[in-house]
């Protein structure tokens, strides 16, 4: 059988690497890939703390459901920001947006 | 070395390279299609993990919408010019840093944890996981705020987006 | 352990391997005469002119955006299906609120005129 | 246990003792098993794929009053292997400046999507892939993949045609499958279960005599779904030539067309399932699995029968009446028609089958008849509007 153990480290590492891809892309769209990439790792997560669990208590299952809703709506309103800023901008580089600067 | 074993490590390492694909790709189409296998990774691992349902619904909401909906919205905002140069910032290796400290960071504390290396318990024959969902989802004991809060959460989304991205003037 | 899951994924791997074997095989018996003309890209005999890159109506995203709000509030309902014939009327009135919410953001979305094809 | 009673399970049985015979380990062997399985039932469905070919030509030709192929063979049959060696012969052409691997991963991706959906179909109680008790939900999710492969199909040729049909048509696929999902909530909901076995297993009356609304709203939006007439939107030649698909050749663009056509022979497989009963027709199937199998297939050759009706009778609709139709009239009806199955289905007893049969069907009734109303209504309240604009364009020019 496999440990825990394998499914933590996995979501640790794709944890890691959304969060350098957050961090270090330039495209605003880009950086809600690494975003998605971070909620798909906190997602394996609960998912094997219910498997691993007592699998009666859907506390696991809910909780990812949950986070898919939350990822929709982040996805929804973050690509319309990014599409609104586009328009009054031309650009995506989220360096260039600095509208609120002052 | 196991069947389900063998089936974890190749979808992990699928899981990983195609992760790291998208945040390294140049072309942005590639990096969407890219955190589609990522996506897809994931939903077989949780058939790895006898949850079909949220594998099903893996593939439905990720790969059927919000991938699709990332592939419009790249189409929408691309400029030919922006593709060519390099897609990371100046200081991306400072940001490697970072993550390969989470990394770390995490591994430390989930090392220390008494039931890391837990394996999972034998799945109760006869156990109907879709229909204790929906038990737990509508029953007043247990998750039926988060499931209508869940709701009005998307309804707010939808409000929010629809007035940001297309408010006629 | 046995696991249905795995049929579907010998299914998807089986699935894909035949229509490939067709490429292959097209690949391998058809005949290789390219030519800068017929690879060309095809806009009915025009020259092709500038990129591909033409700009998209924002009228393609609202409907993905709307879809996409759909599909995962009428996939949480599944769940609540399944199980309805176990549960009691306030349990149906909670789906049924559910879907009055939903129903909502469509008459808001109509009402602001965003599923006009304009 | 005898092969007529149960045929997979009697050659599994016979295959597990053979290969047991050759000193092989238990799980490979439950594995190649499964692999046979999975080979037989996807290599039966591309040959059936092949002789659909063959029935959709000859049903559009009695369609429009024509014979259809009937020089290859007896009535034509051998026609579609030879359109086969055409399609493999041809010379294959990837436009410069196309996305070499996404480009040949799409049309493989597009039949994939169709292929797996009959892992969960039920020939038969004992023949089926395997029996998810997500079924409805995987439905959606192999769209979700042919969906996918337009977008990638359409991107990777670089082709400005290509791209404008492919967001066409991804806009009506998705916004289809809002309704879809809400009907296939329905039979859920009567069935208590997403499994197809389940769903077929508890229609003592086909669902389609208890929801009807229901069956009519699934079949019109799995049309749409298959990108037939009338929501072709990819065969508009005047406006984007020939769609998604335009720069594919040979075998490639065959593949598309191969997966269309058993996609349709499937969503027609899937109405009869969820709707029709399945491989159930008056207790024909306890004779035997094969029988039942049998049943199967004449009705999902219906339920396609059906759409190549509508398709050559029918005419194309425009984008904007299209997107219109269902978000301001297919949608709003789903989700009410969804609300009353489950109000009535908690209100209406279970004990008495005919009671709760005659409820679900009186309501359905209801609602039909009410939506015909606020249509009727609508459609005069435009005729006059029209109509006045008309009269005073006149009055304007007198």
């Amino acid at each position: 059988m496999i440990p825990l153990s394998w499914y933590l480290i996995l979501s640790a590492a794709l944890f890691s690497i959304g969060l350098f891809g957050v961090l270090s892309r330039k495209n605003a769209v880009a950086i809600l890939l690494g975003v998605e990439l971070m909620l798909n790792a906190v997602n394996i997560n609960l998912v094997s703390f219910w498997r691993y669990g007592d699998v009666s208590m859907m506390a696991g299952q809910v909780f990812a459901i949950i986070v898919f809703a939350v990822a929709a709506a982040e996805v929804a309103v973050g690509l319309a920001l990014v599409i609104s800023v586009y328009r009054r901008l031309d650009t995506v580089i989220a360096d260039e947006i600095d509208m609120m600067k002052w | 070395m196991t069947l389900p074993q063998i089936f974890f490590l190749i979808t992990a390492f699928v899981i990983l390279g195609s992760a790291l694909m998208v945040v390294t790709t140049r072309n942005l189409i590639h990096a969407a299609l890219w955190l589609i296998v990522t996506l897809f990774g994931v939903a077989v691992l949780y058939a790895l993990l006898n949850a079909g349902f949220l594998a099903v619904v893996q593939v439905v909401v990720y790969i059927g919408a919000i991938a699709i909906l990332f592939i419009f919205a790249v189409m929408l905002t691309r400029k030919e010019m922006r593709d060519r140069g390099p897609q990371l910032n100046r200081g991306w290796w400072l940001s490697g840093v970072i993550a390969a400290l989470t990394f770390g960071g995490l591994f430390w504390l989930l090392q220390a944890w008494s039931g890391f290396s837990k394996t999972a318990a034998d799945f109760p024959s006869g156990f109907d996981a879709v229909g204790q969902l929906g038990n737990a989802l509508v029953s007043p004991q247990a998750f039926v705020l988060p499931f209508e809060v869940a709701s009005v959460l998307l309804l707010a989304a939808l409000v929010g987006a629809v007035y940001v991205a297309f408010n006629r003037k | 352990m046995q696991n249905e899951w795995l049929y579907v994924g010998l299914f998807l791997v089986v699935g894909a391997i035949i229509p490939a074997a067709a490429i292959i095989v097209s690949w391998i018996i058809s005949p290789k005469k390219p030519n800068p003309i017929k690879q060309s890209t095809y806009e009915c005999g025009m020259e092709t002119v500038g990129e591909n890159w033409v700009q998209f109506k924002a009228q393609y995203y609202i409907f993905a955006l709307v879809f996409l709000v759909f599909d995962v509030e009428t996939v949480f309902l599944f769940p609540w299906a399944v199980a309805l014939g176990k549960l009691s009327l306030f349990a149906v009135i909670e789906g049924i609120i559910f879907i009055l919410i939903l129903i909502a953001g469509l008459v808001y979305t109509w009402r602001k005129g965003m599923l006009e094809w304009v | 246990m005898n092969f007529w009673n149960n045929p997979v399970q009697f050659i599994s049985q016979w295959l597990t003792g053979v290969f047991a015979g050759w000193g092989m380990a238990d799980w490979v062997a439950s594995l190649l098993i499964q692999l046979i399985g999975v080979v037989v039932l996807a290599s039966m469905m591309m040959v059936i794929d092949i002789f659909l070919v063959w029935v959709e030509r000859k049903v559009v030709a009695r369609f429009q009053d024509r014979l259809g192929p009937n020089r290859v063979g007896p009535f034509g049959l051998i026609q579609p292997f030879a359109d086969i060696i055409k399609l493999l012969i041809k010379e294959d052409i990837t436009p410069d400046g196309a996305d070499r691997v996404v480009y040949n991963l799409a049309p493989i991706m597009s039949l994939m999507s169709v292929l797996l959906l009959w892992a969960i179909v039920p020939l038969a109680p004992v023949i089926f892939g395997v029996d998810l008790n997500v079924g409805a939900l995987y439905i959606i999710a192999a769209g979700a993949i042919g969906t996918l492969s337009i977008i990638m199909a359409a991107w990777a040729s670089n082709n400005k045609y290509a791209l404008i049909g492919a967001f066409r048509q991804v806009a009506v696929l998705v916004s289809f499958e809002v309704p879809m999902i809400a009907t296939l909530l329905i039979p859920t909901i009567l069935a208590r279960s997403m499994g197809m076995n389940d769903i077929v297993q508890a229609q003592d009356v086909w669902y389609i005599l208890v929801v009807p609304l229901a069956a009519i709203i699934f079949m019109i939006t799995a049309i749409a779904e298959l990108g037939r007439t009338p929501f072709d939107l990819n065969e508009a030649e005047s406006e984007i030539v020939a769609g998604f698909h335009i720069e594919y050749t040979g075998m490639k663009f065959g593949l598309f067309y191969a997966g269309e056509l058993l996609h349709a022979f499937t969503f027609g497989g899937f109405w009869a399932i969820l709707f029709l009963g399945g491989y159930r027709l008056f207790g024909l199937e306890n004779l035997g699995p094969l029988v039942a199998a049998v049943i199967l297939f004449a009705k999902a050759l219906f339920g396609y029968w059906i759409i190549m009706w509508i398709k050559y009778t029918l005419l194309r609709i425009r984008i904007d009446h299209m997107l219109a139709f269902n978000w301001k009239f297919l949608t709003p009806l789903a989700f009410v028609l969804l609300m009353v199955v489950a109000l009535m289905n908690a209100i209406l007893p279970h004990n008495n089958m005919l009671v709760y049969v005659a409820g679900m069907l009186l309501s359905n009734i209801l609602l039909g008849w009410i939506v015909i109303e606020i249509l009727r209504v609508h459609s005069r309240r435009e005729r006059e509007r029209v109509e006045g604009k008309n009269q005073m364009i006149e009055v304007a020019h007198r």
